[in-house]
């Protein structure tokens, strides 16, 4: 399945002009504040008819304003997580879960409705109406009601902006299911580079209406100059394949030969996965350190070294677990001497490796 | 009601009878209406709301004079009826029309108010969540302004439970058949001695009309309150 | 709710000016008794009526409280000419509240504006409600019309003028005797010689869809027992 | 305007101001009434809710009489307010207070359904911003409201314009001071070949109420847009 | 100035219960999505009746049920940002960023709007209305509406959740001005550690209504077990003082006489400050470590081990700066023998200073 989109729209202050073509999986806009990320959404979902363009999934036009093609957005089959909830406020949140159900073809696929209200932890609130809910548990409805109408395409604006990270973290694996397993092709708009790097297969970096960068999420996450994210945001994604797990609550992975330890994860022995390595997070170092309490140590050769903003560099390190990014200090380029082709070591603490950079399945972009 | 005779009785029952016919016929007409006029741009959308409003700016007596006119037995819109068998002229239908059309302004207005405070957010939502227009109508807008419809239905009771002027213009003051209360205190007024028996009969109509309004203002009240949940 | 018809028995559909609402209410009861015909009455505003009778109205019997409309009715054919009789009539009376000292005759030359003090005269509509046609005559004849007509209250019937005198609203008000007799806070200050204004008539005809029985009723309004209760209401034998 | 007469000038004329004024003074009335309707609860509430709809309830006939019985010469706050010097039986103002009483109902309706539409979130918004109620109405509620306020007004505007039967039976029909479009025209309709110039009147009351629509609509519409941001 | 919080109401689903007292500054209340924190933060504000209670900002009861007392609230003199934004669409974003300022008394102090709003990046929105905003725009607009008003107290429910990270960057710092230089208390809602860190002045942890932990911000996220925020919010929180700008783009740090580098930071040499150091950014090491790319290493003493959730453990290290904190798996502890005593060099990284956790000037809690 694939996304594709061609939009030019001009509002008052802003002029929509982007075109992409996305694979299949998780689609993520980013971009500032006001940089049209909704209103792209909005035009997809047939809220908002632009001047001219073009949405189709996988062949299967939405619109076309050439063929004066339009489907009216009740036929887009879509599920559609607003910005802003927008519950029914006549509705039992039982009854906002189900609505869209009624819609849906027969033979569509269906989530299992008992599930999604779990993994959403919204079991006790079914009786309720939404204006007694706080900004989280509707939010959590809104995500619910999306997923049960068995969409083919779901666009997701923000969805999780008001969780705490507890709540994002058991939400998170639901939406990396709805890409891998059941291919759902998924329009996400983030401002949140873990989200990005976790879930995006491939990335789209709005800015004021247009498309300034555009391509796979390990490409566009491993670049400095993408504005919205930052150079925080900067990491490597690897793949792995989970190894063992030990008895003192580390699970043991395998990267190209490299042995990885992190913080026990639930995935099973032998299944691959990815992980993003955030680059701040990497410590390089000139020989194999010693006496460290960081557990991962990685061998490899510097490959180039890119001066970010501000006072530091970006280093690339070509280790058998593949391309290892480490942002460090201009300073400390020249105190460790780093050049390309130099062999050098890259310390990454275990803990640093935080669950919500780590990622189920890996598909390929 | 001991103290209603027989012929106060029938106009009493008649009145009811009319009124709630009256209301409940033209609801969905005056929803269909108020949401056309709310939401939708076409040509002609003026010309509907005047046409609308047109009961309420014409004096009762030249309406009930147009309504003998038309839906009269010598009428165009009359005899196209009669010809499917249905008799408006000098017959309670009749007194419904009256009524109804009299009280269409005032439950169009109302309701049109209610649609045009539903976000269309809301709407957008459930289009998007794969319902047609109509079931969109039906699901998110109807109950979000089922208190407006209930205020507009319950004003059209009570203006159809007084409407009088274009009532007796157009189907009389037949005892039994097109006599209701309002009609009744009129006749009343008109002779000596008659004050009493025209006040029973207000005292009665102001009870009924009383009546329906405390039950709509505790049903719209629910109704609001679900969607506003508290 | 009907009682049932006895054989030969069927409904008359009178059109009768509301003014005479209380008589007809007793009167048609007597007569059902007598016949076994049904009668309903419908009470309205003769214009109205007889618009009603112009559009098809499945009336038998017409009574208005004027002749401008029967006529009108006449013209058209829509009523049994032969049937049209003149049924009754009624005297135009000056009233106020009862503190009203009571003149004796009306002459020309009245001081009218005294006596109203600076209030008004409550009449019926003047151009358009027969009580008010008929008192507008009067006034011109006495010459007093010229003077008084800035500071006349016209109402929509004769009732309601009547109201204004009995609430004290209006000193002084014209209206039909039979109107006046039965408020007590009124009285009669003076009656209007008939003389003055053109015959106060009721006019009483036969719609020419009627159904035959329809004659009974007609005759039987004209029967000695039918003129009591009029009378009794303060009516008039017409041209009296 | 040539082929009306004068007195039917008059008449437009003095409709026009009638209908005006009766609007624009029971205006404030109808929105205090309407807010005190929809957000708070005091006892007798539901009695004011009735009192309110009384005129749309009775025959106008009825309210008439009860405005001469409260109004007139002799009533008790027709005394009161000729103490302070004003009249308003038999004058211009009484017609305007009988059409603003018979209007009131339609007004109130409006206005309270627009209030019940703004969401009080927004209102405790500006709460906390330090605009105490009386702010809080003025510069967030009613400007809000501001589509339902015009829609109420130009319900009894046109209502004002077509009301006869209280008007009548409590002003009577003083040609200058009285005599509006409808009682001119109810005058018309009694007699015989009265019709045409009833007609010609008819007309032009439907044409002005149509204008005051057309207008209203178009104000409304443009609150309506600057509340929605559209 | 001090904030006093006394509250029992009984909600259908959940008693809220909880009593604190808040020094001056920054109170964050922090807790998962339901755990209540908007219902406080409406009693606070007067638009929630608390069935008892009491609340009061320095001496001055806003409301004590005990004493009947009770100020409706726009006599409070608030500055409520709302989660939803409630922004009044029949206003102009001027209007509605100049409301306040009606009504607040002339001798109070005023914010300079011009600065709020070049600060808030919405001067080219000022003639437009809040309908055709995007969801970041309109929380900007609500946050600059709360600060005009001149209010007394400051209410902000999770107020940069729709914010990209670069406009919470630039937004940050005033809320810490806000509390440093103006003295305005603020009652603030989050889910970010980070903006915990940076902002608290005192932290109260909500949980299912009640109030778990309350204490200064450095004890609380110095706890791992505070649930809300997990264990990666866990950070030491250091006083320090500028030294000096490098050349190179560092600026050097005096901390109890050890150096820290960190990137440039914008205040002046000799200005106070402080900074947060993740625990979960710091390396130990038994030995003073070599040839790494990390510029900040400081000697210190193991003073106590704590064994955390999962296989982590939190060491906390006596050193000149003052006590790191360090989250480290136990299999290191065990590794590189780590006791009570021992000494041992804590590895900061330079980059790992995020710019999120270096707060202005500090304010005694
Ligand atoms: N009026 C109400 N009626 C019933 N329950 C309510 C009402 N208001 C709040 N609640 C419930 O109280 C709990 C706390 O709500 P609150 O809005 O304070 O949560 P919160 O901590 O702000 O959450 P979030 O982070 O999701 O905004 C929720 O479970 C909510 O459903
Ligand atoms: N109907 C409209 N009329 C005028 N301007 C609009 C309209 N809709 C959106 N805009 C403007 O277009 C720009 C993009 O809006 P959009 O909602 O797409 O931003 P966004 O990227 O989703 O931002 P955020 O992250 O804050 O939600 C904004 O500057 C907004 O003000
Ligand atoms: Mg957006
Ligand atoms: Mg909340």
């Amino acid at each position: 399945m694939s996304l594709s989109i061609h939009l030019r729209h001009d509002l008052p202050d802003l002029r929509l002009d982007l075109s992409f073509d996305a694979p299949s999986g998780v689609t993520v806009l980013f971009g500032r504040s006001g940089s049209g990320k909704t209103t792209v959404v909005n035009a997809v979902a047939g809220l908002l008819r632009p001047q001219t363009g073009r949405v189709a999934i996988d062949g299967w036009e939405l619109f076309d304003t050439q063929k004066n093609r339009w489907l009216p957005p009740h036929r887009r089959r879509l599920g559609y997580i607003f910005q802003e909830g927008r519950l029914f406020p006549h509705m039992t949140v039982r009854q906002n879960l189900y609505y869209g159900r009624w819609f849906a073809p027969k033979r569509a696929r269906r989530e299992n409705p008992d599930k999604v209200i779990e993994m959403l932890g919204i079991g006790h609130l079914l009786d309720r109406r939404p204006a007694g809910l706080s900004g989280g548990e509707k939010q959590r409805v809104a995500i619910g009601r999306a997923l049960l109408a068995s969409p083919r395409l779901i666009l997701a604006d923000e969805p999780l902006a008001a969780l705490d990270d507890a709540r994002k973290a058991e939400i998170l694996p639901y939406f990396e299911r709805l890409r891998d397993e059941v291919s759902v092709p998924i329009l996400y708009v983030t401002h949140s580079a873990a989200e990005v790097a976790r879930l995006a297969t491939s990335v789209v970096a709005l800015q004021d209406g247009k498309a300034v960068r555009h391509g796979p999420a390990s490409e566009v996450m491993a670049d400095p100059s993408i504005a919205p994210a930052g150079v925080r945001a900067v990491g490597a994604v690897l793949n792995v394949r989970v190894r063992e797990h030990h008895a003192d609550g580390l699970t043991e992975l395998e990267a190209g030969g490299a042995r990885l330890f992190l913080p026990r994860i639930p995935h099973q022995a032998g299944e691959g996965l990815r992980i993003r390595i955030p680059a701040q997070e990497v410590i390089l170092s000139n020989k194999r350190p010693e006496g460290l309490s960081a557990l991962n140590v990685l061998e490899g050769v510097v490959e180039t070294i890119r001066a970010g903003e501000g006072p530091g560099a970006i280093v690339s390190v070509k280790t058998p677990a593949g391309p290892i990014l480490a942002r460090i200090t201009r300073r400390s380029v020249a105190a460790l001497g780093l050049e390309p082709g130099q062999t050098c070591f890259a310390v990454i603490k275990t803990v640093a490796l935080a669950p919500q950079d780590v990622g189920g399945r890996l598909t390929a972009p | 009601m001991g103290w209603l005779g027989p012929a106060e009785l029938e106009a009493l029952r008649l009145s009811l009878r009319v009124s709630f016919w009256a209301t409940l016929v033209t609801l969905p007409f005056g929803i269909f209406v108020a949401y056309a006029l709310a939401r939708w741009r076409f040509p002609g959308r003026q010309l509907l709301n005047g046409l609308v409003h047109l009961p309420l700016i014409l004096p009762p007596v030249v309406t009930g004079y147009l309504l003998l006119l038309t839906f009269g037995v010598q009428g165009p819109l009359g005899r196209l009826l009669a010809e499917f068998g249905i008799v408006v002229a000098f017959r309670w239908t009749g007194a419904a029309l009256a009524a109804g059309i009299m009280a269409f302004p005032l439950m169009v207005r109302a309701i049109r108010l209610s649609i045009e405070a539903v976000d269309p957010k809301l709407e957008q939502a459930g289009a998007t969540l794969g319902a047609s227009r109509p079931f969109v109508f039906a699901t998110v807008t109807l109950p979000m302004i089922l208190p407006g419809v209930i205020a507009g239905g319950i004003l059209a009771f009570a203006k159809a439970m007084g409407e009088f002027g274009a009532t007796i213009t157009f189907v009389s003051n037949i005892p039994g058949q097109t006599q209701t209360l309002p009609s009744a205190v009129y006749a009343f007024l008109q002779v000596p001695g008659g004050e009493s028996a025209a006040t029973r009969l207000v005292v009665v109509s102001i009870v009924i009309a009383m009546g329906a309004l405390l039950l709509s203002e505790y049903v719209g009240r629910r109704a609001a309150a679900r969607v506003s949940g508290s | 709710t009907l009682a049932p018809l006895r054989a030969g028995a069927a409904e008359i559909l009178v059109f009768a000016a509301a003014s005479l609402k209380t008589a007809l209410d007793e009167i048609a009861p007597a007569f059902e008794q007598e016949t076994g015909h049904d009668v309903k009455v419908s009470f309205a505003a003769s214009s109205v009526l007889a618009r009603q009778i112009q559009l098809g109205a499945p009336a038998d019997v017409y009574i208005s409280a004027n002749v401008n409309w029967m006529d009108v009715l006449e013209d058209e054919g829509l009523i049994q000419t032969a049937s049209r009789v003149d049924l009754l009539g009624n005297r135009l009376v000056l009233i106020g509240g009862t503190e009203q000292p009571k003149i004796g005759q009306l002459e020309p030359g009245l001081a009218l504006d005294q006596l109203l003090d600076g209030g008004y005269l409550a009449m019926a509509l003047v151009d358009a409600v027969p009580a008010g046609i008929y008192g507008k005559a009067a006034l011109q004849s006495l010459g007093l019309w010229q003077e008084v007509h800035m500071h006349v209250a016209q109402t929509d019937n004769v009732r309601a003028a009547l109201a204004l005198v009995a609430t004290g609203s209006a000193p002084l008000g014209i209206v039909y005797r039979s109107d006046a007799q039965a408020e007590d806070r009124v009285h009669v200050v003076a009656e209007f010689s008939p003389d003055l204004h053109p015959p106060i008539i009721y006019p009483a005809a036969i719609v020419t869809s009627a159904r035959p029985e329809a004659q009974a009723f007609l005759d039987h309004l004209q029967t000695k027992a039918a003129w009591v209760v009029f009378s009794k209401q303060g009516f008039a034998l017409p041209g009296s």
